[in-house]
């Protein structure tokens, strides 16, 4: 049974995933690393379901991410809704802001659009920066509260403590990695690969490009919002700064880093961009420079990422026949 | 014969050093090294540093019969929450740090304060002023330095005492800048005439919009409410504009290093509050001054200031509570603790939140300063 | 008020003509290479700390600074163009990539060498004060505008009445019609950036005495910049010089209306309606064709 | 019954360019028609206008009596209008089997998300059958799984017409198909032409320059002279007609 890579991948992924709080159930700070690489792995699946395969760059997706994390986290702390309906008024609140931003700027030309994202990412940062009545402006937003626990017969899953939290990111992010999966295997994923290819060419195929393209956006800022949301209750307070345009960059470094086009690409960039410098923390200040020179080599030697280059491997390792239908 | 040697040479040297001490206490630091607030994060790293030096310097500190030397062990948060949050958990769980002081900006101490109450390691603050932070009901928070709300309410009250109106401010579009403008706006009576209020952000350092727009209210005072590096700009740009309004500032504008920046016509007449005159008449502060310009070569700061006591106050914390590892039992200790700080006596309320005396200082023309409130410590020029 | 708007009108004019000489640099590559270089800012504050540099410990003349900066920098644009971009041409995502790459490792390079802390640098022209009636200015708001319309003249000059130049603006119109009249473009993206980094450098050097030299002091002009070839019209130098002196007068005079802490949202809003309503700006051409 | 498609003075200029003025034919039978025209006839631009690429400055065009210029080309494709590039395009990155099925399958939003629950349907299951004998046809067969990006340039021309012929179209319109092609492949692309004429005996219209190839497969031909139609009719006709002579000589 020849799995494809993406499929191996994914499985080896989840499994780890799923058995991470047994293993490191006895160093905290591991299994925090974790989470927190898991609440950047959502944005980055947002990103690369835009990226990845429809080919649109945006470097402002923090933003989106920091709506989604403001309407959750006000939700829950002042409007008192439990933990799901808020996270869907963050999901709803990011995608509408991204239908309305996308519907006047997905007509434009890449390079437009990619500068329009940036000047978007700037716009939010500073509405949260500002508005302090409402977003607790510069100082933060503290006091957010994690959800409710929920009793299942004798055990109980507390979602303050650490492992909780961690079980509830994870179960997020695989519902995302899965809506990924489902999108992107599906003719809505190869619709979208092909305008990433030749754009005339999917329109005379019958493509809706506008149409797909607004999709894949409302659709990545929607998850992105999730994944600032997840974020945030992780942390049990918003700051502005966390949403500004830094981060929009180091988001899209996360998923180039890991392969921009695979499946598997977010969570490996989320892993390797969070958890490698938490791990060789001695080299803070290095690690920026570091990431930096990576990213350069990547763009010159290896644009695919980890992934591609874990893909090459594998493939020489089952010496399959070059299927290469790479989206799997 | 030489193998023998080199092995007993590697065991001499691997021996616990036989000094006085007999064990080490590893205090966390959480801070800012790089980023747009990386200077303010020296200054609170020159205090840690000197608090150091200066207890392992007597022999360490004494708790029941064993001596404790002290030992720093610091990340840089670099302003950045996520960051923040993952320097307290790595303190807390992997290098188990007793209690952790520091950070510089707000949010990121909001972030860290829920991992110091779930992992019971107190987390004691000496920069941030939010007010919003102990407001949070978490037992495991304090705060060394005012906050903005006492920094405004003794500020408010001098202005109210001179004729300052219409007010105008320039500030830091964060945490300080909003809190201190906003703060100011709530607490000046009703009807209080306020000119320009103008915001940039950190890192922005034209204020000649800002000043252009004051001159156009024709205000008689400006509020700089940041930090000392863009506060040393603003004035000279307000002075090169030809702008006499009287200057109020933020805490890092009375030192003689700010002086150094710009030259005492510059900024003769100005007032600003500060946790922390440097050469105030007061003993336990001249000798911090003095140790601070031996060991640095330049005037104290009022976050060093801050940050020197926070390590007083966690090593008295640890000798109350009898531990060097139990972080309830010093969370307990903080609660009750009161230290005679460089700052002022130090002691916690019920939320955490320390009051230390707010100086009012004012420059006089001959580069000095006096300082002007609270009156039982008003002394004239050359001692602020 | 009127005296007001006119001092606005000079700050105005100040900060745009930085944002036009960060501009220009911008556009020239843009326009000749198609290449969006986030990096430029960077490039910027890399002339401010290396004027201060030569400044203190080699020459100690102001003048002699700048240029010596502006030649490192142009040195520093041929090692970028042959390592970084040469090899991505037309490959607009990996560029973009590159370009963020050089950020992270020139600002926090920065970091490593000189410090956190900002540096600053009081020569001459900064110290003496000009006065009008009841304004003020610094000399050195002036130095900055007169040098910044020299630069522009200058350039002018070279892309029209020059054999490189107008090799540069074949290539930037048609490549491979530049190509079969003999033009190396090698060469050409080469000497174009060059010219843009140098640019950049003579920014950093003028802006820097005036305000601080630190780490992130070419972030936000980096910004202005990019809205200003994009209003002015994506590869046009006149519009870079239009799109920037009006970015920084709008801004100044709008402090004067609107809260200040809402300044950039306004520079980035006309930024998006110009990009919907006249994406190829104010003097770019509209290109027929697909894409 | 109505004109298959009825093209009826149409006009399109640029700038001070008139590329089309005033042109009209009616294609109302199915078979093989050329376009033909010398340079600047404005044959591409109407060939854009047609496709949906272009929007015409005045007059109409009705594929099946239903208006279609000014339509976006993605509409146009979902009623059954197929066309191939001047340049050839497939999707490098897809193998040539990805590339026909992408054809064929339905691009409506809901159905395409839902489409990973019905992976293994009968429908699919026909159109991998019909794709494999498409490609037998052009005997690509073996490079199925091959990522298009590997073939050779006629490969791929022989690909694109495969691919949009996939989507059972009502009209194909063909750009420039000889263009770039040795003179051996030219012959094994008229028979591959003609035979799926054969099959489908739908309109297909071929904007060309190669005269030779053109005539001996089109059964009409249409020549196309400064923006205007000449004359329409059968290839030995429209080769005796000296104003065409005249237009090509000029």
């Amino acid at each position: 049974m020849k799995l494809s890579f993406s499929t191996a991948a994914a499985i080896v992924i989840l499994a780890f995933g799923a058995l991470a709080p047994f293993i490191f159930g006895g160093q905290p700070y591991i299994l925090y690393v974790l989470t927190l690489a898991l609440c950047y792995t959502i944005p980055a699946i947002g990103v690369n379901i835009l990226y990845g395969y429809t080919g649109l760059v945006s470097l402002g997706h923090m933003g989106f991410a920091g709506v989604g994390a403001y309407t959750t986290a006000l939700l829950m702390k002042d409007v008192g809704l439990p933990f799901v309906p808020s996270l869907f008024g963050g999901m709803f609140a990011a995608g509408f802001l991204g239908f309305l931003v996308g519907i006047p700027c997905l007509r434009l030309r890449s390079h437009y659009f990619i500068i329009v994202t940036l000047a978007v990412g700037m716009i939010l940062y500073t509405l949260f920066n500002n508005l302090d009545g409402l977003t607790g402006g510069a100082e933060g937003l503290p006091g957010i509260p994690r959800p409710g626990n929920i009793e299942i017969g004798s055990f109980v899953l507390d979602f303050r403590s650490l492992t909780g939290f961690y079980v509830l990111t994870f179960i997020i992010a695989a519902l995302t990695f899965g809506l990924q999966y489902i999108l992107v295997r599906s003719d809505f994923g190869r619709s979208l690969s092909s305008l990433r290819q030749d754009e005339s060419l999917a329109a005379a195929r019958g493509v809706n490009v506008f149409g797909h393209k607004l999709a894949a956006f409302v659709l990545s800022t929607a998850i992105a919002g999730v994944g600032g949301a997840m974020k945030v209750l992780f942390l049990r307070a918003a700051a502005p700064l966390s949403f500004d345009m830094h981060e929009s960059i180091n988001l899209m470094m996360m998923l180039i880093l890991g392969g921009a086009g695979y499946l598997v690409g977010p969570v490996i960039g989320a892993i390797t961009f969070i958890a490698l410098p938490e791990f060789l923390r001695i080299a803070a200040e290095m690690r920026l420079i570091f990431f930096g020179f990576v990213l350069l080599i990547l763009a010159r030697f290896a644009p695919r990422g980890i992934c591609g280059a874990a893909e090459a491997a594998y493939r020489k390792l089952t010496d399959k026949e070059a299927n290469v239908v790479r989206y799997t | 014969m030489r193998k023998l040697l080199l092995t007993t040479a590697l065991a001499a040297a691997f021996m616990a050093p036989a000094a006085y001490a007999d064990e080490t206490v590893t205090i966390g630091i959480v801070t800012a090294q790089t980023g747009p607030l990386a200077a303010p994060g020296k200054f609170q790293m020159n205090g840690f540093n000197l608090a150091v030096d200066e207890i392992n310097g007597n022999g360490g500190f004494q708790i029941g019969d064993t001596t404790y030397k002290l030992e720093l062990k610091v990340y840089d948060t670099r302003c950045n929450a996520a960051e923040g949050a993952s320097a307290m958990q790595r303190l807390a769980t992997v290098d188990q740090v007793p209690i952790v002081l520091g950070e510089l900006c707000s949010p990121v101490a909001a972030a860290e304060a829920p991992i110091a109450q779930d992992f019971q390691v107190p987390l004691v603050v000496t920069v941030p002023t939010a007010q919003s932070l102990t407001e949070q009901g978490n037992p495991y928070f304090f705060r060394v330095n005012a906050n903005s709300g006492q920094l405004n309410e003794a500020l408010a009250a001098f202005v109210e005492t001179i004729d300052a109106e219409p007010l105008s401010f320039i500030a830091w579009n964060n945490d300080t800048g909003r809190g201190g403008a906003n703060g100011m706006q709530e607490l000046l009576p009703e009807g209080y005439k306020f000119g320009y209020i103008g915001f940039f952000n950190v890192g922005e350092v034209d204020f000649a919009n800002h000043i252009t727009n004051i001159r156009n209210e024709d205000s008689k005072a400006i509020m700089l409410l940041m930090d000392e590096e863009p506060g040393a700009l603003a004035i000279r740009q307000i002075r090169d504009a030809g702008l006499d309004a009287k200057l109020i500032g933020t805490l890092a504008m009375g030192s003689n290093r700010f002086l150094d920046r710009l030259n005492a016509d510059y900024l003769e007449g100005m007032v600003q509050y500060s946790s922390f005159p440097p050469n105030a008449p007061m003993e336990r502060i001249k000798n911090f001054s003095d140790t601070y310009k031996e060991k640095y070569g330049e005037e104290s700061h009022g976050f060093a200031a801050q940050s020197y006591d926070g390590i007083f106050v966690a090593v008295e914390a640890m000798k109350a509570a009898g531990t060097t590892s139990d972080g309830a039992a010093i969370r307990d200790a903080l609660a009750e603790i009161s230290v005679d700080g460089v700052i002022g006596t130090i002691s916690f309320d019920e939320k955490g939140q320390a009051s230390p005396p707010v100086y009012i200082t004012e420059w006089c023309e001959d580069g000095s300063r006096k300082i002007i409130a609270p009156e039982e410590f008003a002394a004239d020029c050359g001692a602020g | 008020m009127a005296t007001a708007i006119l001092e606005q009108f000079i700050n105005g004019a100040m900060m745009g003509s930085i944002y036009v000489l960060m501009a220009l640099g911008m556009v020239l590559i843009y326009g000749v290479m198609h290449v969006l270089n986030f990096a430029h800012g960077v490039l910027f504050m890399v002339g401010g700390y290396l004027t201060h540099l030569f400044f203190f410990s080699w020459t100690g003349s102001y003048p002699l600074a700048i240029l010596c900066s502006m030649v490192a920098l142009a040195a520093i644009g041929v090692v970028l163009e042959r390592l970084v971009f040469r090899a991505l041409r037309d490959n607009l995502r990996m560029q973009i990539v590159s370009s963020l790459g050089l950020i992270l490792i020139i600002q926090n390079g920065v970091v490593q060498i000189w410090g956190p802390h900002a540096l600053q640098m009081r020569p001459a022209s900064v110290e003496t004060l000009v006065k009008f009636g009841q304004l003020s200015f610094t000399l050195q708001h002036f130095v900055i505008m007169g040098v910044v319309a020299a630069a522009v003249v200058v350039l002018y000059l070279f892309l029209t009445h020059t054999r490189l130049g107008t090799a540069m603006r074949a290539t930037s119109q048609a490549p491979e019609a530049a190509v079969v009249v003999g033009i190396d473009p090698n060469r050409v993206y080469t000497l174009t950036f060059m010219i843009a980094c140098a640019l950049a450098g003579l920014g950093g050097a003028l802006l820097g005495p005036l305000f601080l030299i630190f780490p992130q002091m070419g972030d936000a002009p980096m910004l202005k910049a990019l809205s200003a070839i994009v209003i002015g019209g994506m590869g046009s130098v006149p519009g870079a010089i239009v799109g920037g002196l009006g970015i920084g007068i709008v801004e100044s005079l709008s402090t004067l209306v609107i809260p200040t802490d809402y300044r950039d949202t306004i520079t980035f809003g006309v930024l998006i309606l110009m990009l919907l309503i006249r994406p190829w700006g104010i003097f770019g051409v509209r290109v027929r064709g697909e894409d | 019954m109505s004109a298959i498609l009825e093209v009826s003075d149409i006009s399109k200029s640029y700038g001070g360019i008139q590329a089309v003025d005033g042109a009209s034919f009616t294609l109302d039978k199915p078979g093989i028609y050329g376009l033909i025209g010398p340079n600047g006839a404005g044959k591409t631009t109407m060939f854009d206008i047609i496709c949906g690429r272009q929007v015409p400055d005045a007059g109409k065009v009705l594929f099946h009596s239903s208006r279609v210029d000014g339509v976006e080309p993605y509409k146009l494709a979902r009623q059954g209008l197929a066309r191939t590039f001047q340049e050839c395009r497939v999707l490098p990155e897809e193998t040539c089997l990805d590339n026909v099925l992408f054809a064929a399958q339905s691009k409506r939003m809901t159905s395409e998300m839902l489409q990973v629950f019905t992976r293994n349907t009968k429908h699919r299951r026909d159109a991998e059958v019909e794709a494999r004998r498409l490609l037998r046809l052009i005997n690509l067969e073996k490079y199925a799984d091959q990522p298009a990006s590997d073939l050779s340039y006629g490969q791929r021309r022989l690909l694109e017409i495969v691919s949009c012929f996939m989507s059972k179209p009502r009209i194909l319109l063909l750009d420039e198909p000889a263009s770039g092609i040795n003179p051996t492949l030219l012959n094994t692309l008229r028979d591959f032409l003609v035979e799926l004429y054969e099959e489908t005996k739908i309109v297909f219209l071929i904007v060309e320059h190669n005269m030779e190839f053109i005539m001996s497969l089109a059964s009409t031909i249409i020549v196309m002279h400064q923006g205007k139609v000449l004359m329409q009719g059968a290839p030995e006709q429209v080769q005796a007609d000296e104003s065409v002579i005249d237009a090509y000589l000029g």
